[in-house]
């Protein structure tokens, strides 16, 4: 629908969650087209662990124990690998990365986030192709309401205003 | 801590955090206070070990198929004092008497049974001194005859804790004994038997 | 892009299911045991061990030693056994292992237990896995929930509550 | 029917403010660390599990009182939000 679900605006998890997901949509109404690359290979990777996994419970609940004792092993390495992989892959080619897109002109950007601890303040990170760079915080309480839903709008402003500022940036 | 649920989960997961923490505090304290007891070398004198021999025919005395099984049953002294073994985290001991023996027919074949065990819960209750007591269990081999075996017999104990490891230790001094004849066992109560 | 972000909301899912069992079976892939950890269910070791106590098993001797509490398993039946190794016979040369248990809280010996009318358990094919560790009285929320009924509504209707109420 | 669920889950949810969360959980940190310190020493010195437990267990008891209820001193610091627009 319109609107979202209400949130516990006191938690930095939700109100995390609830930003994280908005971007998308908000670069999409600046016609800002979203790259999948980095969450499509999450997904993949992150997928695949659950597929192992089911894999071993299958095995586990249809064969005895000392039967496929040689399977499980395998599959275990291979859990054990994957999410060496996974964990990887969220540490040093993600980084916090939640967005990534290209504006209509083909100007390519990246996006990351994150809550210091305890503190309602979304610092985020404008990094452009090219190297202009732009570190700025929102205040939760800008954008919330109460209630606990997002004011969409306020956060598109926002963000508007972001981009012109990093826009201004490459021009110096 | 933003919600009611999220605290009561916070403190739980710091609360089970901390309880295995102290769980290993426990377990190490009280192993570390029973080496320094001495512990793993308590004293114990297993003495006046007679052993006798019967025949039995029924499956619960090893027989199959009503072929004859010898079993072998003893009377014995007992002076041990585990009193050592108690700390804050002993349940309980658990001290058995053991003999070990090689097979006759198959010589390849190393056994150890038990005669005779006791569960101990309390301190008060470690010092044993216990004079011609028989053994709990009527024994057989897998072989039918276990007439001239010589048994090695250890005391042998295990501290079942109250959190942590099982921890299992044995007794300093062994004592060895011939089992007799079946005819000698019939003829005449009295055994050889060698100390060392 | 909405299937996207839901995948993700499942994935998370996905991941707690999968890490619980992975770690069971990794657990039980290193002990060599199919069931690493198990709650007591009879009172045929008391005072040692009471119904809801958590034992933790390994399974990676080839040997048991007399006086160790092993877990067996008898065919034909499910809930395992766990008592004390009462006497024990291996040969040097062959690797196999022949075993008489008893309970300490029993009177007799585990022959009238044993499948087949066999004398003895082998330490390959029977045991699942040899006492090492202990932990009191922790299991008893399984017991609890597998044989009162109303514990086990009481149980599911928190668990449907807390997924109603909590935040994913 | 979920309607009414969101309602309960929203009355149930107690929070308190940043400043106060920051708080309490170190708070927390402090009663059962500082618990269960004592509680080991306390029943090493007595050999006594059942007083380890007692005061272990006491210190989670506290630990709870402290941090559970959103006390007014826990919710004064809230903040000011944004103004909820009327949705079209």
């Amino acid at each position: 629908g319109s609107m979202s679900k209400a949130i516990n605006v006191y938690s930095i998890p939700e109100l995390q969650q609830t930003l994280d997901e908005a971007l998308p949509g908000t670069f999409a109404r600046l016609q800002y087209k979203r790259s999948f690359r980095l969450i499509d290979t999450k997904l993949a990777v992150g997928y695949s662990i659950a597929a192992v996994a089911a894999v071993s419970f299958l095995l586990d609940k249809k064969f005895q124990f000392s039967e496929v004792l040689g399977y499980q092993q395998l599959l275990l390495a291979a859990y054990a690998v994957l999410s060496l992989a996974f964990w990887y892959f969220t540490r040093y080619v993600e980084k916090g990365v939640t967005y990534e897109g290209t504006k209509p002109d083909g100007e390519k950007i990246t996006v990351k986030t994150r809550f210091a601890n305890n503190e309602p303040v979304y610092l985020v990170q404008f990094v452009k192709e090219g190297g202009a760079e732009l570190e700025t915080r929102l205040a939760a309480n800008k954008v919330f309401s109460e209630a606990g839903y997002l004011q969409t709008d306020l956060l598109f402003g926002w963000l508007k205003e972001q981009l012109e500022t990093l826009g201004r940036k490459k021009l110096q | 801590m933003f919600s009611l649920l999220q605290r009561f989960q916070t403190v739980s997961n710091q609360a089970v955090t901390y309880a295995c923490l102290i769980a290993a505090f426990i377990a190490l304290s009280s192993w570390l206070q029973l080496i320094q007891n001495d512990a793993f070398s308590v004293p114990a004198i297993v003495s006046n070990i007679k052993p006798t021999l019967n025949v039995r025919t029924s499956r619960y005395y090893g027989s199959q198929n009503g072929k004859p099984k010898q079993n072998s049953k003893l009377a014995f002294d007992l002076e041990a004092d585990l009193e050592r073994l108690f700390n804050w985290n002993t349940k309980q001991v658990f001290v058995y008497l053991t003999a070990e023996y090689n097979g006759s027919e198959r010589p390849e074949t190393k056994s150890e049974v038990t005669y005779w065990d006791k569960i101990i819960t309390k301190k008060s209750d470690a010092h044993l001194s216990l004079h011609d007591i028989k053994s709990k269990y009527s024994v057989w081999d897998l072989e039918d005859k276990l007439e001239g075996r010589e048994l090695t017999f250890k005391l042998k104990w295990n501290i079942q804790p109250r959190v942590g490891p099982l921890i299992y230790g044995e007794t300093v001094g062994n004592q060895t004994v011939i089992l007799p004849n079946m005819k000698q066992s019939q003829k005449k109560k009295k055994p050889k038997q060698n100390s060392t | 892009m909405n299937i996207r972000l839901e995948l993700s909301r499942f994935l998370k899912l996905c991941f707690v299911l999968s890490s619980a069992f992975m770690f069971w079976k990794g657990l039980s892939i290193v002990t060599n045991s199919h069931s690493p950890i198990v709650v007591v269910l009879s009172g045929s070791m008391e005072p040692a061990f009471q119904r809801g106590d958590v034992l933790f098993l390994w399974n990676r001797n080839e040997m048991s030693k007399i006086g160790d509490i092993v877990i067996y398993e008898v065919e034909g039946k499910s809930i395992p056994i766990v008592h004390r190794v009462l006497r024990e016979h291996h040969s040097e040369t062959k690797n196999k292992q022949l075993l008489l248990t008893k309970g300490d809280n029993n009177a007799g010996n585990d022959i009238p237990l044993y499948a087949n009318r066999k004398l003895y358990l082998q330490k390959d094919k029977d045991i699942v896995g040899t006492v090492k560790g202990y932990v009191p009285q922790l299991g008893y929320i399984t017991i609890w929930i597998s044989e009162n009924k109303y514990a086990k509504f009481a149980m599911m209707g928190l668990l449907g509550l807390s997924a109603l109420l909590g935040n994913d | 029917m979920s309607e009414i669920l969101e309602e309960i889950k929203h009355k149930l949810v107690f929070p308190i403010d940043f400043p106060s969360q920051r708080r309490t959980e170190r708070i927390q940190n402090v009663i059962l660390a500082m618990g269960s310190l004592l509680s080991c020493l306390v029943g090493f010195y007595m050999q006594s599990l059942t007083h380890l437990m007692v005061i272990y267990g006491l210190s989670i008891v506290i630990a709870l009182i402290v941090v559970l209820p959103a006390y007014p001193s826990y919710t004064r610091r809230k903040l000011e939000w944004a103004r909820s627009k009327i949705v079209t």
